[in-house]
């Protein structure tokens, strides 16, 4: 393959300095990664070994150590996204890279169609296509249709997670990172989520993504990278 | 026909003045004219009052005020306030210092005993106020005599010119705060620049010696009787002539032109729990004003303190506003502004009607 | 024997040529006959040791200092400002405060006449009832444009009074003045 | 992306300030009062850029100095030193050289303020409708028939029951006070919001239903925020990035997330941890 | 001359100014007398300190008479003298500043103008004698009231 | 007092200050120029604000009339007009408003236009028209600086959603030239329009408060008022909606006073006399 990468995690550590207890803590050590537009980059290794720092990083919800993260933006272009402004940081999470982690941060009142749709919102959708098009997904992750207006604030963990998933994927980002998407879904939701995903790499999104188990790296990715624990410094 | 186009309104202006001066003069059969000199001696009190309430330290005049005004004290305050605008302002004297009065009165609350000694000079205090019929017929012999008794009376023993403040011994013990060593602004001239807040301390102090004895009283009152602080102490109260000094024009030595009757006050407070790092003292406040009105020095010094705590802080009750007090404390101001709602209105009244009318119209129009 | 300038019913004549003035901009009135400038005819109408006189082109002699009761003071502290027209603006007035506008100063300008000069400009504003014209002489061109941004931001600006042997003509800071070409 | 402002080396200084306040105040020195002139270092070197429809948290305790920024920029007072442009429609406005009627002006019509009491953002005395009346007229809007429908639309919008808006906010709750103080902070639909601790000493549901009430406006109008508070939990929710201050001094800037989930300085780890 | 200068003014106010003018015009009869400064009555404004702060401040005004002459005598001298008075009476101003002309140069006939100075001294301090024996005579006597405290001091 | 009054009772140097303050207010119209109010021999709210004016302008060569009510006759206006006379000798006097140069008026303008050579001094009692909202002075000048009055607009704004009108009387609060809003003092709302593009000087002042404005000559006066909710001066109609007349001289569009006559029959007759006389003599000669 001539294509470029997606993204061409090099070299990336992240430690975290604890000033209280004057302790550095080895989080990720010299990770190396790339992922293509269209595939699914799955990570592995025990706990400890730092997979969501990866994600996290990549996120910019952490500040790498050290190592590039090279995004290739829409525009044409690479970017570091260790190093890029914030502005621009919050401009690609809106326009371009998803993040679907296993908890859900949501506003107390704000109903779910919109949480799903909120995404959409933002890239300037409006209200009644974006509502629509989270009723179309959410019915497709099997959430009752009573629950569309009401907030997630009191669901179960499963339905707030596929809730979540939802809202992750609606928009179709260039790259999206998922952690551990399916951790509390039944067998039956985990194969519609897979299918979801596998729809969305068919539509060219690139991913990152991590698994809570085996199987689901075995059914989705396109490429393994293996993370062992790093040894404290 | 009431008020409505008063022809000869002139005519009436002139029977009113006339009326007033049959008032002055109806006993003119069985008594001669006062005097002012018998005004400023026999009416002491209510001559202070003028002195001080008028801004002007002018005897006769003062007399005569009361004399005209037929001893209304705001009328005649306000004959020598308006005589004074048509006076040119030729200086304003060097600083004088009160230590320098020569007194016939001081008193302090705070301490039994003090440096110079307590003295009660002429006083009501305690004085019984049983009325005293014997002066219902007083006659001139009399008069006399009672004047000469008590002149023989008086003993030989000349006391000191000058006596020290109350407030100096107190300061020495660190008890007090720190006077203001350091050269002053030139201070406010209440005659001459309106008060537009906030004003200096100086403003206060110079609206409030010229300020009206009741109104002073009550408001400071409220401030003792709780919507304000805690009881003060009178630290040192004096009555006495002040010489005042000019510098010879060709000289330049400090030469005595005159002298003024006032009264002088200060209080001292508890002191404040505040923030600030400096050692706590006590809270001061000071009064004076022309003549002899001791109730009227107390409630200045009072105001005073509450005023400085409402400068610093912000005012927690009406007696610490600086606005509040200043510009509801002047008799004339106010006096004159009281009388002028007997004037007619009926322009403005008219027009309030007009008002009134068309909302019952419409109020009516809507509730049909 | 002492100028008429110095006395009560000069100045009150004085005063109403100056209200007349102020109220009608532009227009030229004439003080009464006097021996004096009208400038100073006019200070001595207004001022006195209860105000503040600044004199950045020294065109007082001490007796008018004397007879004023005022001992000059810098142009950025006074109330008023006896300046030569001819002369560039070499100084910043006070302009007031937005709670004190009144602080602005007042600006006395000595030309050499009220009108007869080569610029010409035109006046709108309170006191005009449509435009009028004026082309003062021996006035240097940078007074307007120092005037146009001391009063930019009413109520906060300068007043002026321009000034000839015997007229004065008024342009207080609500003027708008255009120059006509 | 377009900046809408733009603040540079923003400084306060309480009382008569000398060479060395700087020097000597500051988180490292723990104080902000400086020992050679008792001045209070209230704000030292504040930068930062803002952008159309941001929203930017200032996070720090009482005396962190993040009020008085906002109180600079708002002009309630004028800054010791340093710069902020406001780039509005028409143009660049340098906010510190404006003369008052320009200041007056962007106050009125293009920046909006909320403050944690509502006494100081709303006239008890008079009613929700016409504090709101109040603004509308500020910005010349001369008619009374559209003044009462505008409000009536603004408090329908921020929930406050348009039955109620004749009556006075001195009767309402704390939670309606704040939503009447908001819609009055809309009324000229400003480009700028700044909300000072909006939240603060409100019950917990009632500071959830106005936080909602500010995203939902933020997204609906594209109004750029600066939010002011001491609550980690509000700059969560509102805020995409977040400035952190201590002693006066910016200690750490960075994305809202990060700067919860890797904070840097160890005040800031101190603050998170507290929180958690 | 045992009484100062600076007293003189008040000394002689003490006569009515008809008593002083008529002194005095027999003694400048011969004399041009002409204003240095034009004579003026008006209004001081009186300063005073507060005890309690210190702050200078206006306690109130003050009626004030002011004048300042140059007495021509027969020889062509010329003598300057001036004077100022709380009043408001102009004739009485201006016989006090041609008094203190002649006082201050002893100028012919000062003597019998000066033994009016020694009479008004005596009236005010008659008066002040009267005040503090008012306050002699009201003296709070803590010795007596309280036989435990010494007076010893 | 041993010495003869001044003439026009003040002393010269509070002239200039009153005169420096004059033309501080002609210069900024509408702005309340502070000045050292001095103690008049009558009651401050009797006119000595006016008073204080009309002497700093007073001249030998003025003709001077002097309103209350309307009316010169009123005690008011006789009694201030005495003391002008007596402490300005040469003056003249006058109630014919034609012959004037020098008006002071109390309530009122009058009903015919001034003329530009004429001076019109108003009394007023309470000069700040933001008092209503605002009661600390402090920051009733940085509102008036600012322009700021939107706190005044909404009580009119409260007042419409209260009353369905506007209820203030008199003392109409007024914009002049745009900036500042000024009490006009106790005229009825009839004379507000006077102010506006006046061929005369108008000036106001408060002695009490110590206060001096101006309306210059041909300046913007603009009553408050929403675009949907004019201003509205007094309405004399009857109940036929016809307007009422004087019952001495028959004008139908002058300001009407309104009172019980002895036979407790309700009339109307002009508050300004001196107009009334005038129609009254026209219609006869």
């Amino acid at each position: 393959m001539t294509r470029k990468p997606l993204l061409s995690v090099e070299n990336l550590s992240k430690t975290f300095y604890l000033h209280e207890q004057n302790k550095v803590i080895p989080s990720s050590s010299q990770v190396n990664l790339t992922v293509y537009s269209g595939k699914l980059t799955a990570l592995i290794g025990p706990t400890g070994a730092g997979k969501s720092s990866v994600l996290k990083s990549i996120y910019r919800t952490y500040l790498p150590s050290s190592g590039r993260l090279l995004y290739e933006t829409a525009a044409g272009g690479t970017l570091d996204l260790a190093l890029a402004l914030e502005h621009r940081i919050l401009e690609l999470r809106r326009e371009e890279i998803g993040f679907v982690t296993q908890f859900l941060h949501t506003l107390p009142r704000q109903k779910t169609l919109d949480v799903v749709a909120m995404p959409l919102y933002r890239q300037g959708v409006n209200k009644q296509e974006g509502r629509a098009r989270a009723a179309e997904l959410l019915a497709e992750l099997n959430i009752p249709e009573r629950l569309w207006e009401v907030p997630p604030a009191t669901f179960s963990g499963g339905e707030k997670q596929r809730v979540n998933l939802a809202r992750g994927l609606i928009a179709s980002p260039r790259l999206l990172l998922l952690d551990e998407p399916t951790a509390s879904l039944d067998a039956k939701t985990t194969d519609r989520v897979v299918d979801l995903i596998q729809r969305k790499k068919a539509q060219g999104v690139g991913m990152l993504a991590i698994f809570h188990h085996a199987d689901l790296v075995k059914r989705m990715a396109d490429e393994v990278v293996e993370l062992s624990v790093p040894t404290s410094a | 026909m009431g008020y409505v186009a008063i022809k000869g309104g002139g005519r009436a202006i002139e029977g009113a003045a006339d009326a007033l001066e049959l008032l002055r003069t109806r006993q003119a059969e069985s008594a001669s004219p006062l005097d002012t000199d018998t005004i400023e001696k026999q009416l002491y009190f209510l001559h202070s009052r003028i002195l001080s309430e008028g801004g002007l330290y002018h005897p006769q005049l003062a007399s005569l005020a009361i004399k005209q005004s037929l001893g209304d004290t705001l009328e005649a305050s306000f004959a020598l306030r308006a005589y004074r605008s048509t006076k040119p302002r030729l200086l304003e004297t060097p600083v004088h210092d009160t230590r320098n009065m020569r007194l016939i009165r001081r008193i302090s609350a705070s301490f039994k005993d003090i440096p110079g000694g307590q003295m009660l000079g002429p006083t009501t205090d305690y004085a019984l106020r049983l009325l005293r019929m014997e002066l219902l017929n007083e006659s001139p012999e009399q008069f006399q005599a009672i004047a000469k008794r008590l002149f023989a009376g008086l003993p030989e023993r000349v006391v000191p010119d000058s006596f020290p403040k109350v407030l100096d011994s107190l300061r020495a013990e660190g008890l007090l705060p720190q006077v203001n060593q350091a050269a002053r602004e030139q201070p406010f001239d209440i005659t001459r620049e309106p008060l537009i807040f906030p004003v200096p301390r100086s403003a206060a102090l110079a609206t409030m010696a010229r300020g009206e004895t009741g109104s002073l009283l009550a408001i400071a009152y409220s401030n003792m009787r709780g919507y304000g602080d805690v009881h003060p102490t009178v630290a040192e109260l004096r009555v006495g002539y002040l010489p005042v000094m000019l510098p010879h024009p060709i000289t330049g030595e400090l030469t005595e032109v005159g002298e003024v009757l006032m009264t002088e006050c200060e209080v001292v407070a508890m002191y404040q729990g505040d923030d600030t790092q400096s050692v706590p003292t006590f809270t001061l406040g000071y009064g004076a004003c022309f003549g002899h009105n001791e109730v009227k020095a107390i409630s200045m010094a009072i105001l005073d303190r509450a005023l400085q705590k409402g400068m610093q802080d912000g005012p927690e009750n009406p007696s610490e506003d600086p606005e509040f007090v200043l510009l509801h404390v002047d008799g004339i101001d106010s006096m004159g502004f009281a009388s002028h709602y007997k004037m007619p209105h009926y322009v403005t009244f008219q027009s309030d009607m007009d008002r009134l009318r068309t909302t019952q119209q419409k109020q009516e129009a809507g509730h049909e | 024997m002492i100028d008429v300038i110095w006395q009560p019913e000069f100045q009150q004549a004085a005063f109403r040529c100056l209200v007349e003035a102020y109220s009608r901009p532009g227009q030229i009135n004439v003080l009464p006959a006097s021996d004096s400038h009208s400038a100073i005819g006019v200070l001595a109408t207004l001022i006195d040791g209860e105000s503040s006189l600044a004199d950045p082109h020294q065109l007082l002699d001490n007796g008018d200092c004397l007879r004023l009761q005022i001992k000059p003071v810098a142009p950025e502290r006074a109330a008023f400002i006896l300046c030569q027209g001819t002369r560039m603006v070499d100084f910043e007035p006070l302009l007031g405060t937005l709670a004190s506008p009144e602080q602005g100063a007042t600006l006395v300008l000595v030309l050499d006449a009220l009108n007869g000069g080569d610029r010409s400009y035109q006046l709108t504003g309170p006191g005009i009832e449509t435009t009028v014209q004026i082309a003062p002489q021996g006035l240097d061109k940078s007074w307007f444009k120092q005037r146009a941004n001391w009063n930019c931001a009413f109520p906060l600006g300068v007043d002026m009074l321009l000034t000839s042997e015997a007229g004065i003509l008024a342009l207080p800071r609500t003027t708008l003045i255009k120059e006509i070409d | 992306m377009d900046k809408i402002l733009e603040v540079k080396g923003l400084s306060q200084v309480y009382g008569p300030g000398c060479d060395l306040c700087f020097a000597s105040t500051g988180p490292d020195l723990e104080t902000n009062i400086c020992p050679h002139c008792g001045s209070i270092v209230a704000l030292h070197d504040l930068s930062f850029d803002l952008y159309k429809g941001e929203i930017l948290g200032i996070m720090g305790e009482s005396g962190s100095g993040k009020s008085t920024a906002v109180k600079c920029l708002y002009f309630d007072q004028m800054p010791y030193s340093g710069n902020a442009i406001f780039f509005d429609d028409s143009g660049q406005m340098p906010l510190f050289k404006l003369n008052p009627a320009q200041r007056r002006s962007l106050r009125n019509h293009r920046f909006g303020m909320v403050y944690q009491n509502p006494n100081l953002g709303l006239n008890f005395d008079i009613s929700a409708g016409g504090n709101i009346a109040e603004r509308l007229l500020m910005s010349q809007v001369m008619n009374y028939s559209e003044i009462r429908e505008r409000a009536r639309e603004l408090l329908a919008r921020t929930e406050v029951l348009t039955e109620r808006m004749d009556e006075l906010p001195k009767n309402f709750s704390g939670g309606m006070q704040q939503r009447v103080q908001i819609a009055k902070a809309l009324a000229t639909r400003p480009p700028l919001l700044f909300l000072d601790e909006v939240t603060t000493g409100l019950d917990l549901s009632v500071q959830a239903k106005i936080l909602d009430l500010i995203l939902e406006i933020q997204s609906e109008l594209n109004t750029a925020m600066i939010v002011v508070t001491h609550d980690l939990g509000v700059i969560r929710l509102l805020a995409g990035r977040t400035l952190v201050m201590k002693y006066g001094r910016v200690i750490e800037s960075g994305l809202t997330d990060q700067i919860l989930e890797d904070p840097q300085h160890a005040y800031t780890q101190q603050l998170v941890a507290s929180a958690l | 001359m045992t009484i100062k200068r600076s007293d003189w003014p008040r000394a002689l106010a003490t006569q009515s100014t008809k008593q002083l003018t008529a002194v005095l015009d027999e003694m400048t009869a011969h004399w041009t007398i002409t204003p240095v400064q034009l004579p003026q009555t008006g209004l001081g404004m009186l300063q005073l300190r507060d005890s309690a702060f210190n702050d200078p401040y206006f306690l109130g005004e003050i009626p004030l008479a002011s004048a300042w002459v140059s007495i021509r005598t027969e020889d062509q001298q010329e003598y300057q003298g001036a004077a100022q008075l709380m009043d408001d009476d102009q004739d009485k101003i201006e016989a006090l500043a041609v008094a203190d002309a002649i006082l201050a140069h002893q100028l012919p006939g000062w003597l019998a103008l000066y033994q009016l100075v020694e009479i008004g001294m005596t009236k005010l301090t008659t008066e002040q004698n009267l005040r503090s024996a008012m306050l002699e005579k009201t003296r709070v006597d803590f010795a007596l009231l309280n036989a435990a405290e010494n007076d010893d001091d | 007092m041993s010495n003869g009054i001044n003439f026009a009772f003040l002393d010269e140097y509070a002239k200039r200050e009153i005169r420096r303050s004059l033309i501080k207010a002609i210069c900024i119209p509408g702005y309340q120029v502070p000045y050292s109010s001095r103690e008049m021999p009558m009651g401050r709210g009797f006119g000595t604000g006016g008073l204080q004016l009309t002497l700093a302008l007073i001249g030998a060569d003025d003709t001077l009339k002097v309103i209350d009510q309307g009316s010169d006759d009123s005690v008011n206006a006789v009694n201030l007009r005495k003391f002008i006379e007596m402490t300005c000798p040469g003056i003249a006097t006058t109630t014919r408003l034609q012959e004037a140069t020098l008006i002071q008026s109390r309530h009122r303008i009058p009903e015919q236009a001034l003329r530009a050579d004429q001076i019109l001094v108003l009394q007023v009692p309470y000069p700040d028209a933001l008092v209503i909202v605002e009661p600390s002075e402090d920051k009733r000048k940085i509102m008036h600086g600012e322009a700021d009055y939107s706190r005044l607009l909404v009580k009119l704004y409260e007042d419409i959603v209260k009353f369905d009108e506007i209820t203030i009387s008199h003392r109409y609060p007024t914009r002049i030239n745009g900036h500042y809003i000024i009490d006009p003092s106790p005229i009825p709302r009839y004379d507000v329009p006077k102010l506006h593009n006046s061929k005369a000087l108008i000036l106001f002042g408060a002695g009490r408060e110590k206060k001096i404005y101006a309306v210059p000559p041909h300046c913007l006066a603009e009553p408050l008022a929403f675009d949907d909710v004019p201003f509205r001066i007094e309405d004399f109609s009857d109940s036929h909606g016809e307007r009422r007349a004087c019952k001495l001289c028959g004008s139908k569009t002058s300001f009407l006073d309104e009172f019980i006559d002895e036979q407790g029959v309700r009339v109307y007759q002009c508050s300004d006399s001196d107009y009334c006389e005038q129609q009254q003599e026209c219609a006869h000669g």
